[in-house]
């Protein structure tokens, strides 16, 4: 009999099940060699490579597998039992890892890992979770978006809000915390692992259908900002769904979401809080390269007129070689004796829509100073409220 | 080194008798100048001479516990065969102490009015110096020490406190040489330590066909930047700052050379 | 529409809030017989319990490898993997090792002539001839 | 150029003792030439702002030293500030403006706007746009109504006809064009979509 390479052993052939080689290893390593005398709080994860060159213990580890899959826990649930949060050593390490609170047990990390398309019992999946914390973190994101950059465009809300807390980002989010994936959900599955029905390779995604929108036969009609805000997901897309099945990405995002709400329900609104800035606004976002103007010089114009400033006029700072073939200019905005925005080009209409570029964005990046969040007044003792800036709204042609 | 022995015991001192009297009741106004560190766990925590290690307000985890990666007191007792690796494992007579400023600080009536001209331009930068050498920091930059910090552990967080400048787009705060440090908080975490890949260089000599092979692989501290915040005149007035007339050398205002 | 929103995702940068350790798990592996293996045998009995206590971040997995040398390995978060032969070593080595191994990131050893790595742009904003005053270079 | 700004090393004027009275013309004439890369590179080394040297002050001061580089859009220009923010109030110090009227405009010309038509001049507009888009075309209708082409393409819309026929008129032209002036056009699309994106 060729031997089996301990490396495949460790890793991804048995980890779906390294967990039933941990326990019944360890009871036969403590029975057999004493020598490990590592501590109950490691939980250290005995492959099992060692069974094969004795055959004493063989025949042992073979009677204890029977009984261990003859016992109707391990395989008849369709996600791990609860009691199996306390004997993962990956799960403990996730819980140390993000330092949650130690008011958030194993139970609840172990449930937030597990998918509905895993589960379909709605007490044994992350889904009511995920719901609760879809909500805090759309919530909390567009909430300091709206207090630091009140004049933002809503299609620039949008955008901002998808790069904080989109399924991209959450999905990045899974991987840099350390979760890895089971290749299938099951019972003896290791309650560290995220657990979701893989999508079969090949398949097409369906729009949800979540009641009736009116002109669904117009489908242009549907485009308008109103109607995203109204009928869409808080990035402004259309839900979509397969049959059988989730998207790794979609299962990632789902797991995070769940975090975030055991966190809350389990430690409390600050804890929650403190881990939403730690973990999603530390991040780092450019607002400025969100921006794609098509008219950016009309659009300054109304602006202007809307504000009762004086009409922009492009004015030349500075240029060089304007006979060459690589000429410069350098086009400032001006509204009366006061620049609004300064461009560079290599034409006289690049350099002046770039200026145009650079005031809008000027304008709708104005972010006040000392922001403080509405919802800072929740916590006790907070200070008296101070308004926030609201502002008209973005300019409309 | 004298001086730094006294101060250690003088600090182990207060730590013997009397712990919460200094970070709790009746500070005054010199021990107010002392920021967060003020308190003794900080001063505890502190790394070096150079760099003052403190927490920030609210510690990283939703809660105490999660966050300190040391353990608690009664575990710190080091066995025989166990080498210190992290200043919990250091005996606290042995650990540096917190900076003790003699005198609050004095700052002159010029930069207290265009203090509120820095604080509301962000972002900032600082020109942090470690062993002499400058560092220009923005919030969340990645740096690499070109030297490996001697007990330090990745996750803990360092306060630097030495800068010669810091500034935003227009205006810049100079020290000469270096600002104050309770003028400003500037904290990186380190996140782990990096090696360069190994380098052979091989050595030979004249009539000799040995060629010797020296192997260096260097090790070096990794470092995310936390926070770079100057302080607002407010915080400054709160803690004990005080207002002084210019010298009369001093110009009031430096234009732009 | 006059200003559209272009979709990006935020960047990482692990240790500015939350510090995530990048090393989740290290693989012991030792003989059970082997003279080679005796001093991991004796670092797992002795140093590593209070070892993982100390981190518990990290995921241990202890297991025999038969007629093969002692390595530890660890496993990182961007799925690279770091091992290192530990034959013939005192438990103190290999305790230096495996805090070696904890420390790291899992990035490959590159070498870097610049000490700082920013995603910020410029404060100051890079110097054009265009702008503020003139000088001679 | 470079020898009028950049000195040698160590110039002769510091060390007066050794210039004879006659060297005045001679010390320009034997500076040595920048011969060697690791010169010139070091030359070109920009040099900190002045502004970052060492000052005679003695303590902790700050300086306004606005950088020599573009605005960045993070930093609001003071016009569009809320009037009750208080960053309004702390920029009196702006470098003496420049003469916005003194500096040369964008364009050769600067219409004024005359706002002269009336709604019959605009109905008139209509009805020569329908009657014969091939003969009144945007430009000539401009020409005689005294505005700008814009205008009439803001006032009314060309015929369908008309719009296929031109259509038509473009895909000849563009079926003419080779590989490369095809990729250049499309190329300086790309450019142009690029503006507003601000790369």
């Amino acid at each position: 009999m060729k031997r089996l390479q301990l490396q495949r052993w460790s890793n991804s052939v048995l980890s779906t099940r390294a967990r039933t080689g941990s326990h019944l290893q360890h009871h036969l390593y403590n029975a057999v060699r004493r020598q490990s005398s590592t501590a109950a709080a490691v939980q250290p994860e005995f492959s099992t490579g060692e069974a094969e060159h004795e055959t004493f213990e063989e025949i042992k580890l073979k009677t204890i597998l029977r009984r261990t899959h003859s016992r109707p826990n391990q395989l008849k649930y369709p996600s791990p039992p609860t009691h199996a949060a306390h004997e993962s050593a990956k799960l403990a390490a996730l819980h140390a890892r993000l330092y949650l609170p130690s008011r958030l047990p194993y139970e609840t990390l172990a449930r937030t890992l597990v998918d509905a398309s895993a589960d379909q019992d709605p007490n044994f999946n992350n889904e009511s979770l995920s719901t609760l914390g879809h909500d805090l973190l759309t919530y909390y994101t567009s909430e300091h978006l709206i207090c630091t950059y009140p004049r933002l465009p809503l299609s620039v809300i949008f955008a901002s809000m998808y790069a904080y807390v989109g399924p991209k980002t959450l999905t990045a989010m899974t991987r840099e915390w350390g979760v890895e994936h089971a290749s299938s959900p099951g019972g003896e599955v290791d309650p560290g692992l995220l657990q979701f029905q893989r999508l079969a390779p090949g398949t097409e995604l369906q729009e949800k259908e979540d009641g009736p929108r009116p002109y669904q036969s117009q489908p242009h009609w549907r485009k308008t900002v109103t109607s995203k805000i109204f009928y869409d997901n808080e990035f402004g897309d259309t839900a979509k769904t397969a049959a059988e099945g989730v998207s790794a990405d979609q299962a990632s995002a789902t797991f995070v979401r769940a975090v975030m709400s055991a966190i809350y329900l389990h430690a409390g609104r600050p804890a929650a809080k403190r881990f939403f800035q730690q973990h999603f606004l530390s991040r780092h976002l450019n607002m400025a390269e969100l921006f794609n103007f098509e008219q950016p010089t009309r659009d300054l114009t109304r602006l202007c007129a809307r504000e009762n400033f004086e009409r922009p006029v492009a004015k030349v700072i500075a240029e060089t070689g304007r006979k060459s073939r690589h000429p410069v200019f350098v086009v400032g905005i001006f509204s009366g004796q006061d620049k609004l925005g300064e461009g560079q080009g290599a034409s006289l209409s690049e350099a002046r829509e770039r200026a145009a570029v650079a005031a809008l964005k000027g304008w709708y990046l104005y972010s006040p100073l000392n922001v403080r969040l509405p919802s800072a007044m929740e916590e006790d003792e907070a200070a008296p409220w101070k308004p926030v800036h609201v502002d008209l709204g973005e300019v409309i042609v | 080194m004298f001086s730094r022995s006294v101060l250690r015991r003088f600090a182990s001192d207060l730590r013997m008798s009397a712990p919460s009297t200094i970070s709790g009741a009746a500070p005054h106004p010199q021990r107010a100048c002392l920021h967060q560190t003020a308190s003794l766990k900080a001063s505890q925590e502190q790394a070096s001479s150079q760099l003052s290690s403190s927490k920030p307000e609210s510690p990283l985890s939703a809660t105490p516990r999660a966050q300190t990666s040391q353990p608690t007191t009664n575990q710190r007792t080091p066995p025989n065969n166990f080498i210190p690796q992290n200043r919990s494992h250091t005996p606290d007579e042995k650990r540096p102490v917190a900076p003790e400023f003699k005198e609050p600080l004095k700052v002159t009536r010029s930069l207290m009015e265009r203090l509120p001209h820095l604080v509301g331009q962000a972002p900032h930068y600082v020109v942090a110096k470690l062993h002499d050498k400058p560092y220009l920091l923005t919030p969340g930059d990645h740096v690499r020490l070109p030297f490996l910090m001697p007990k330090v552990q990745s996750g803990d967080i360092l306060r630097f406190n030495r800068a010669s400048a810091l500034g935003s787009r227009d205006f810049t705060l100079k020290g000469n040489p270096h600002i104050d440090e309770r003028l400003f908080e500037c904290r990186v975490r380190v996140t782990g330590t990096d090696a360069e890949p190994l380098r052979i260089k091989e050595k030979t000599k004249r009539r000799q066909r040995h060629v010797q092979q020296i192997r260096s692989k260097e090790r070096y501290t990794v470092m995310r930047v936390m926070e770079v915040r100057v302080k607002t005149p407010e915080e400054l007035l709160q803690e004990g700052a005080v207002i002084v007339e210019e010298g009369e050398d001093s110009p009031a205002i430096e234009a732009k050379a | 529409m006059t200003v559209q929103g272009l979709r990006t995702v935020t960047s990482a940068q692990n240790g500015a809030g939350a510090f995530i350790l990048q090393c989740k798990r290290l693989d012991l592996h030792y003989n059970l017989q082997g003279a080679s293996s005796h001093g991991l045998r004796t670092f797992v009995q002795t140093l590593l319990p209070k070892f993982a206590r100390q981190y518990p971040q990290i995921e241990f997995r202890v297991s025999p490898t038969p007629k093969k040398h002692p390595v530890v390995r660890g496993h990182y978060i961007n799925g690279r993997e770091k091992p290192i032969c530990v034959r013939n070593m005192q438990p103190n080595e290999i305790l230096k090792k495996v805090i070696l191994l904890k420390e790291a990131s899992g990035e490959k050893n590159r070498r870097q002539s610049k000490p700082v790595r920013s995603l910020n742009e410029s404060v100051r904003g890079i110097w054009s001839p265009y702008h503020g005053d003139l000088r001679g270079v | 150029m470079a020898a009028i700004i950049t000195g040698p090393k160590r110039p002769w004027l510091t060390l007066p003792f050794l210039l004879p009275s006659w060297t005045d013309s001679l010390v320009l004439g034997s500076r040595r030439h920048q011969s060697s890369y690791r010169r010139t590179k070091q030359r070109l080394r920009v040099k900190p702002d002045a502004s970052f040297g060492s000052s005679a002050e003695r303590q902790d001061h700050i300086i306004y030293n606005p950088p020599s580089s573009a605005p960045n859009v993070y930093h609001t220009p003071t016009k569009f500030l809320p009037p009750d923010d208080v960053r309004r109030a702390m920029r009196p110090e702006e470098p003496v403006k420049q003469d916005v009227e003194s500096l040369p405009g964008v364009f050769k010309k600067v219409y004024e706007k005359k706002y002269h038509l009336n709604p019959s001049d605009i109905e008139e507009i209509r009805k020569l746009r329908l009657e014969d888009p091939m003969k009144w075309s945007r430009h000539k209708l401009a020409k005689r109504f005294d505005c700008s082409p814009m205008f009439v393409a803001m006032v009314c819309e060309a015929s369908q006809q008309k719009k296929e026929i031109q259509k038509q008129v473009l895909e000849a032209v563009q079926s003419r064009w080779g590989a490369k002036r095809r990729m250049a056009r499309e190329d300086r699309q790309l450019r142009r979509e690029a503006w507003g994106r601000d790369m």
